[in-house]
């Protein structure tokens, strides 16, 4: 237990120095340390419960009730008061709503009802708290070099850096709270802090569109908040349980708990920015490269689907499930169409991330034995994969001065190693041998197995233009063009370091995934779920995946870029130059060629996508919740 | 910039069967920009006046291009007969006119080949050469050559048509109308033709006004022109009325060259029937006396344009040949901006380029 | 007997010709001559190509056309100059734009004459082609060698 | 299906898939060509192609381009023999689709503007049939309870009894696949079209002759697809699957040669469409049956 | 109807005239037919043709060879060919052309070959 | 929807005899007044040169001193210009065309000295190498 305090505890209190500490050199030191800490803990506390597979604490103490209380009145407070000073009064009275309710509950009813355990560990929760320790300390490392460009980059603006590593461990804090916490006030309270983070994280250029678009993501979340204080309100007024996993096991024993689980999933659903709220995660790429890989790919909206995930025993089949599911699939499948739009690489691992979370989502609330493993299989392949794009963006954008896709032509010229990284990363999302892929093929055989063809459809479609857009994306990747000047030394060290273990990762973790799913994830059904039913990939199939990974691991070391033909120039109508750039054109000018990819706008275009899907996604929320609202009422 | 590709479209391209240019600049397949440059095949051959005597000159002019050869001798021998006063036999007139329609129909079953090699009908290309090559053999029997003809000269014509021939000509065509009805079905009815067709490059009429479109380019944008309305050749003795369609797409211009097709049968067969007996050619001799003509034709392409100064010598001063891509290439500049990557191709076959005639 | 000269494609450009070589050229993968009898493809693209055709002269603008499309296309080669204005710029000598035959930018293997040649020539012309690829063909196995000491002596 | 039918049914597909393929290309080509009123190639011309590609001078636009058309070729083969053993549905469609990337890869390599042009093309095509091949994978999942190839022909039903919308869906997106008309977009057998060759404006010589190769590959293959659908335990049902894989290979020879080619646009709406009516109805009502 | 073709109406004018001349007859509904060039002895004979109903109407202008001359691109777009030929062929200068090649519209071997400066 | 219009003339197509005419197997028959090269009986030409003159490609040189006959095969239009002239009518135009050939043809026909009769035939002569395609031709 005290290890899970102690991860709590320590990058609270790292925060807290590096909010006070202004020089360059403590601060990279203390990042530094702070992270091999952080994950040395991460990973000791998975090896310490790893063969128990997980118990309950029943740590309490009324201090620390009174002063979660406290915290959150404050925050309520200051929310009220931002949101005045901004003039967005939509949060003010979120606020004004939410944290007299909760406070209220929390001193009135909540008060009586006694949690025995308030804090947990389980194999799920050592999945994520493996995420957040590796994956997240790496992205803080990361942010060492990429904030000093940052700061460079915007020297127009007073350094902000401190405020900014004060977030990033307080945030770290925060998330191993909710993947620890049973008694759902405490998750609530973490939920809190981690909307808080990203809002001040969002808004950290303080330009107008940043503020903006930190009022969205404050003001979405919040929504989310008010559904998951619902949800503690009618579970401790009609219920009378304050824990998770007595609500599971409410559900297990056949009472209808759908009204809270839904209320629940809702919020869960905010977090994990699905439709209709995908909007806030989208403009939350205003913030720095390393917010956007931490809180809005790899973390923080993990911790809703982690919320909906945790809750699939008690989905499926019901109208929370079905809402659940058909959100997530709806999502999955608009945001993909519209990712096919975007030029942008931030915008399209931004639509990337909220398609696959409504991936998650949609197995999650499947619920069935194969599509939690296809979820959370998801969940680790997606923290990897997509905060190594995130990164290599980052770094990218740096180098090159643009974050446009278009404007990465002959990146393979420029910075190989980074376009290298690359090209891992964007096959990592979607090509067969490689996780996120294995994870999609169960997901879809688990729709299937369920039933659900709406959902199938979903998925084959999403996966068509998933295809799309990220193989034209490895496209302007692979493009080999003539004269090209290597510029990838100006790179931190931090950057190539932290590229470097998570292109690793990506490959390690696709070659052991069979490992992790028959030591982690399988021994973690099994706890939920009594029958054990087949999973979607026979050993045979994963030996043949593993055998294709090597080879499309193996054939570049040995064959690439090894030729002894002539080169010749390409092809350009008759109209060439001699340099494989420039071409003969009308008037006797000197023409570029110009490649740019297809964007497709009258078919996919992003306002049309996000507009269908926001209405359809509105239609399933309104119609489960007024349905589950009739029958209370 | 952003999303535009910025590609060189020939001048070495499989869809063009001449060099042309263009920079196309597109967005996804939609075509944003494209400027196009000609000059590829820019001989300037209008100068061998200073060279040839008027009378090989016509050996020249026939080369002006493979397609519309026959027209532009006919056109050429016309602006030095105006120039000379000659009026030529009646007879000659006739197998000029029958001549010239037959190279109407070569030339636009060559064209409704192309087109449908354009969109990639492959099979319906190959069919419509197919019938073209019986025209071809009309040729070949009535003036020895398959494209070059060399027939036309100052004063009338080189060679004789026999009666018998002349039925056989009618007899060929009429059998080839059969064949051709099953193509030109196809190119009305077929869905993916159609699909491929209709609504594609659309010029209006007030836009075929302005840009001064001639030929089936601007009868399909609904204006009724047809140089051979002012009585050419003997074409006031044939009666027809131009096809005129107004729908102004590449399907409308198909529509008006394949019925332009069964048009020039129905003129060759009555030509055939009303041909008198007499002369072919009166002799010409001496020198061009000074002054200049202007003639126009209606090749298959639109119309044609010679002029002839005279300069009281064996060797004109000036000739002058514009051709009817010349005019029509404005408007596929017009017709090419917005449309897809696809059409491009169909939309410079429509106006039935003839680069070489162009650039001379 | 050497491959090549079982499936010969064959690229298509006009030089500054009259349309008449040109048609005839596209007449002849018509059905009334179908040379894919013999294997020909009219590829459009240099770097699949074995059989050049040009027909027309070469003029200022496009004789780097001419001499890049040579260019692009991977041994071994053949370029038939079609109509006699390829051959030796025929009725267009004496234009001023005109440089004369395709000869005068590119080696040119086979010359079929006619104004405008008959599909039956360029048939004929392009099978003739055929026996020179096919002696290209053999040099090339001897070639490496002489490229390398080409190669070597360069170094040295 | 065990390890022995397994590796008998690799070899054979290993061996026979490109003498197969060549000649249902030759067939194709002679057919297409009689269809056009021509006398047509010899049977054996793509042979003869492919040895004339291989005699060519080896060039290349980049260093790398050679790379990718190889694993195009290999992950084409590897996919071949999963099918031909008896392999996953599914695992068999996601090595289809990393051998697809891998040719439009190994063109966006190139950095040409053709070829580049008829990446994109390619990909949205691969987009367009993409569902509809899914769909039909999850047909034969829902009326056999397996993915499993050996499992499916080995099963008491016969596919097409179940699953003619899915039949009719698949047959349309093989005109995609095999690059006939009217969707031979991204690149095509023949020469002119606008994108000069598309996909392999920049290949020539030996990659070339192992893209074709690929395709005989692929072609094999894709009938085997068709034959799924005809084959299951009884006797006679192989020989009914062949015969109809045969006819199915002529019913497209003769779309190709009646059809203009479309429009990227069109190729996507008909595509999805008929995945939707035809696919999406099929499964609705084999749910409901089952 | 029939003998329209055999009409020869040359009507001179002035080189300033050209446009406003031009504007009347497209006004009423007259299209370009041709322009083109002669050099004679005082310079460039420039003859513009309009057709109406098929029958043709020639303008022609003597235009000295330093001299400049509008162009006519802004009342008929579709001139844009002929002037940029005229200027790459016989070196007339065009003033405010829609659509100027700059003298890359045919490239030729020598320039203005119809009007050789040596 | 109006598809397979081609669909009937395809498949009539595929089980009838193709169109191809099989050229060089099957030898091409010539129409009359095909215009394939020009043929001079040398024997009645008089060196006027008046087709030398004519000759719009100036591919024919006449050497009246030599008594020599040239045509450059590979610069002659066929335009029958120079047998329309001809004053012996000693030209004419053959339908067969000159073969394609590695090189560029020249014939040249050379005439008898002019009194002792009687002249012999057509004696090409030898330009090397393209000689043997003129008698070849002549053989068919």
């Amino acid at each position: 237990m005290s290890t899970i305090i102690f991860l709590i505890l320590f990058p609270f209190a790292v925060a807290l120095a590096l909010l006070v500490l202004k020089t360059d050199a403590a601060r990279d030191m203390i990042v530094k340390v702070a992270s091999i800490v952080i994950a040395a803990a991460s990973v000791y506390l998975a090896v310490q419960y790893f063969g128990s597979g997980g118990e309950y604490f029943d740590f309490e103490s009324e201090t620390i009730t009174y002063l979660m209380i406290g915290i959150e009145t404050l925050l309520g407070v200051m929310i009220f008061y931002l949101g005045i000073k901004y003039k967005k009064y939509v949060a003010s009275i979120l606020a004004a709503i939410q944290t007299p309710v909760m406070l209220f509950f929390e001193l009135g009813i909540g008060h009586s009802i006694h949690a025995a355990n308030n804090l947990y560990v389980d194999r799920l929760s050592i999945v994520m708290v493996l995420i957040i320790g590796i994956i997240g300390t790496l992205i803080c490392w990361y942010s060492i070099g990429y904030m000093k460009d940052f700061h460079h980059h915007h020297h127009e603006e007073p350094d902000r850096r401190p405020r900014f590593f004060f977030l990033l461990f307080l945030f770290l804090s925060a998330m191993f709270g909710i993947v620890v916490s049973n008694n759902l006030l405490w998750l609530y309270f973490f939920w809190e802090i981690t909307t808080v983070c990203s809002f001040f994280l969002i808004g950290f250029t303080k330009t107008p569109e940043a503020i903006k678009n930190s009022f969205r993501a404050l003001v979405f979340n919040m929504l989310g908040a008010l559904g998951f204080t619902l949800a503690i309100v009618i579970l401790g007024k009609y219920y009378g349980i304050m824990e998770l996993n007595q609500l599971l096991a409410m559900g297990a024993m056949g009472v209808s708990v759908v009204l809270p689980v839904a209320l629940l999933a809702f919020a869960g659903i905010t977090k994990a920015a699905q439709m209709p709220f995908n909007s806030w995660l989208l403009g939350a790429m205003v913030a720095p490269t390393p917010t956007s890989a931490l809180l809005h790919s790899s973390t923080m909206v993990k911790a809703g689907v982690f919320l909906i995930v945790k809750l699939s025993p008690v989905l499926g089949w019901n109208l929370a499930g079905v809402m659940v599911m058909l959100v997530g699939g709806i999502t999955f499948l608009m945001a993909s169409f519209a990712a096919i739009s975007q030029s942008n690489a931030k915008r399209v691992l931004a639509y990337s991330t909220v398609a696959n979370l409504g991936l998650i989502v949609a197995c999650g609330g499947i619920g069935t034995y194969a599509a939690v493993w296809a979820a959370i299989m998801l969940i680790i392949f997606h923290a990897v994969t997509k905060s190594l794009l995130f990164l290599c963006v980052g770094t990218a954008e740096h180098n090159i001065g643009s974050r446009d896709i278009e404007d990465m032509d002959g990146l393979f010229g420029r910075m190989p190693k980074l376009a290298t990284f690359m090209i891992v990363g964007i096959a990592g999302m979607f090509l067969a041998p490689f996780g996120m892929l294995i994870s999609k093929w169960a997901a879809m055989k688990a729709f299937i197995d369920s039933g659900n063809v709406l959902l199938v459809m979903m998925i084959i479609f999403g996966s068509a233009a998933t295809l799309f857009y990220w193989t034209k994306w490895l496209g302007k990747m692979v493009a080999i063009m003539a004269k090209q000047e290597n510029i990838q030394q100006n790179v931190h060290k931090e950057e190539w370091l932290v590229l470097t273990s998570l292109t690793v990762l990506t490959v390690v973790i696709c070659l052991v995934f069979p490992v992790m799913s028959s030591f982690l994830v399988v021994p973690y059904l099994e706890t939920i779920y009594s029958s054990v039913a087949t999973l979607a990939l026979s050993s045979g199939n994963m030996y043949i995946m593993s055998a294709m990974l090597a080879l499309v691991v193996l054939l570049p070391l040995l064959f690439y870029g090894k030729t002894s033909k002539r080169i010749v120039p390409i092809y350009l109508a008759g109209a060439n130059l001699g340099d494989d750039l420039t071409f003969r054109g009308s008037m006797d000018k000197e023409v570029s060629v110009s490649l740019k990819n297809w964007y497709m706008d009258d078919y996919f275009a992003e306002k049309r996508m996000n507009l269908i899907g926001v209405i359809a996604t509105v239609v399933v929320l309104v119609t489960v919740f007024s349905i589950l609202l009739g029958g209370v009422l | 910039m952003g999303k535009r590709t910025i590609i060189p479209f020939g001048p070495q391209h499989p869809v063009l069967p001449e060099p042309v240019h263009l920079d196309l600049v597109i967005e996804d397949e939609k075509v944003v920009e494209a400027i196009p440059s000609i000059g590829f095949i820019h001989r300037g051959l209008e100068k061998l006046v200073e060279k040839k005597e008027y009378t090989e000159l016509v050996y020249v002019i026939e080369r002006i291009c493979g397609i519309c050869s026959f027209g532009h001798g006919w056109g050429y021998c016309h602006t030095v007969e105006g120039l000379m006063g000659i009026e030529i036999p009646e007879r000659a007139e006739y197998l000029r006119t029958i001549w010239h329609e037959l190279s109407r129909v070569h030339s636009h079953l060559l064209w409704l080949g192309l087109l449908a090699d354009g969109f990639g009908f492959e099979s319906l290309f190959m069919h419509c050469w197919r019938l073209r090559e019986r025209v071809l053999d009309l040729f070949e029997k009535t003036t020895g050559g398959r494209v070059i003809f060399s027939v036309c000269k100052v004063g009338g014509v080189r060679k004789d048509i026999d009666k018998e021939t002349l039925d056989e000509m009618v007899s060929v065509l009429r059998g080839m109308e059969k064949e051709l009805k099953e193509l030109t079905e196809t190119f009305i009815n077929d869905y993916s033709v159609k699909n491929r067709l209709v609504g594609v490059g659309y010029l209006s009429k007030e836009d075929a006004i302005e840009l001064c479109a001639v030929g089936p380019m601007a009868r399909a944008s609904g204006i009724r022109q047809d140089i051979r309305l002012t009585g050419n050749g003997v074409y006031d003795k044939l009666e027809f009325e131009p096809c005129v369609e107004t729908a102004g797409d590449c399907y409308a211009r198909t529509l008006v060259r394949m019925r332009e097709v069964y048009q020039s049968i129905d003129m060759i067969a009555k030509a055939v029937e009303l041909i008198p007996d007499g002369e072919i050619s009166v002799p010409v001799k001496g020198n061009v006396p000074k002054g200049e003509f202007m003639a126009r034709l209606e090749q298959p392409r639109g119309e044609a344009f010679y002029y002839s100064k005279g300069a009281d010598s064996k060797f004109l001063e000036r000739i002058r040949v514009r051709t009817p891509t010349n005019m029509n290439i404005p408007a596929m500049v017009k017709t090419l901006q917005g449309c897809d990557l696809a059409d491009v191709p169909m939309l410079i076959l429509t106006i039935d380029p003839c680069i070489s005639c162009t650039e001379r | 007997m050497s491959y090549v000269t079982k499936s010969p494609w064959i690229i298509h450009y006009d030089g500054s010709s009259c349309n008449g070589c040109d048609i005839e050229v596209l007449a002849c993968l018509t059905p009334m001559y179908d040379v894919e009898r013999f294997g020909i493809i009219n590829t459009g693209n240099p770097k699949h190509a074995d059989i050049f055709l040009v027909t027309g002269s070469v003029n200022e603008q496009n004789i780097t056309v001419v001499k890049l499309i040579y260019e692009q296309m991977p041994e071994p080669k053949v370029v038939v100059a079609i109509g006699i204005c390829a051959t030796s710029g025929g009725i267009f000598k004496e234009c001023y734009n005109i440089m004369g035959g395709i000869d005068t930018v590119i080696p040119v293997d086979v010359y079929v004459p006619g104004c405008a040649a008959r599909p039956e020539a360029i048939i004929d012309g392009v099978v003739k082609g055929l026996g020179v690829l096919a002696e290209k063909r053999a040099a090339m196995d001897q070639k490496p060698a002489v490229a390398a000491e080409v190669k070597e002596k360069e170094e040295a | 299906m065990n390890l022995t039918t397994s590796i008998i049914g690799i070899a054979a597909y290993l061996i026979l898939a490109p003498i197969a393929g060549g000649l249902l290309a030759g067939i194709d080509r002679k057919i297409s060509a009689r269809m056009q009123g021509r006398f047509g190639p010899p049977i054996l011309q793509p042979f003869y192609d492919f040895f004339k590609l291989l005699e060519k001078e080896p060039i290349t636009v980049n260093r790398v381009q050679d790379f990718y058309v190889m694993c195009f070729f290999i992950f084409i083969v590897i996919t071949g023999c999963l099918f031909f053993a008896g392999g996953d549905l599914l695992l068999i469609i996601f090595s289809l689709t990393l051998a697809s990337i891998f040719l439009v890869i190994a063109a966006f390599s190139s950095n040409s503007p053709y070829a580049q042009i008829g990446a994109e093309r390619e990909l949205l095509q691969m987009m367009a049939y993409e569902p509809m091949v899914l769909i039909t994978a999850v047909g034969f999942y829902i009326l056999n309870g397996s993915f499993n190839i050996s499992d499916i022909v080995s099963s008491q039903v016969m596919g097409i009894q179940y699953l003619p919308g899915i039949f009719i869906g698949f047959v349309y997106i093989l005109t995609i696949k095999l690059r006939k008309s009217p969707f031979d977009l991204s690149m095509s057998h023949h020469g002119h079209q606008e994108l000069v060759k598309g996909l392999t404006t920049e290949f020539s010589g030996k990659t070339m002759a192992v893209i074709e190769i690929a395709h005989w590959y692929e072609n094999i293959f894709l009938l085997g697809f068709v034959y799924l659908f005809f084959a299951n335990s009884l006797a006679w049902s192989p020989v009914l699957a062949v015969v109809v894989c045969l006819a199915t290979y002529f019913l497209e020879i003769l779309i190709d040669n009646s059809y203009a080619r479309m429009k990227w646009q069109f190729a996507i709406n008909a595509s999805w469409i008929v995945a939707i009516t035809f696919g999406f109805v099929n499964l609705l009502v084999l749910y409901f049956i089952s | 109807m029939s003998e329209q073709w055999k009409i020869q109406n040359f009507i001179s004018i002035e080189p300033t005239q050209l446009v406003d001349t031009l504007q009347d007859y497209k006004a009423e509904g007259y299209r370009l037919a041709q322009v083109h060039c002669t050099k004679v002895s005082e310079g460039f004979e420039l003859t513009y043709s309009l057709d109406k109903d098929h029958v043709l109407t020639n303008f022609r202008i003597i235009l000295p060879e330093e001299e400049e001359i509008m162009s006519i691109t802004g009342i008929y777009w579709a001139a844009f060919i002929y002037e940029n030929e005229m200027q790459d062929l016989f070196g007339v200068k065009f003033k405010h052309m829609a659509l100027n090649y700059g003298g890359h519209f045919y490239k030729v071997s020598q320039p203005t070959p119809w009007n050789p400066k040596d | 929807m109006a598809a397979f219009k081609l669909g009937k003339m395809i498949l009539r197509s595929l089980f009838k005899k193709p169109a191809t005419l099989m050229y060089p197997v099957v030898p091409r028959v010539w129409q009359e007044r095909t215009r394939g090269h020009i043929e001079n009986e040398i024997n009645d030409c008089i060196f006027c040169g008046i087709c030398q003159k004519k000759c719009p490609t100036n591919a024919l040189v006449v050497d009246k001193a030599k008594r020599s006959w040239t045509i450059e095969r590979m610069q002659c239009i066929q335009c029958s210009c120079c047998v329309e002239v001809c004053p012996k009518k000693c030209l004419t135009n053959e339908n067969t065309y000159t073969t394609p050939s590695t090189e560029k043809v020249v014939d040249t026909y050379v005439g008898a000295a002019p009194e002792p009769k009687p002249v012999p035939k057509v004696e090409p002569k030898i330009e090397p190498k393209a000689e043997p395609e003129v008698v070849e031709e002549k053989a068919e």
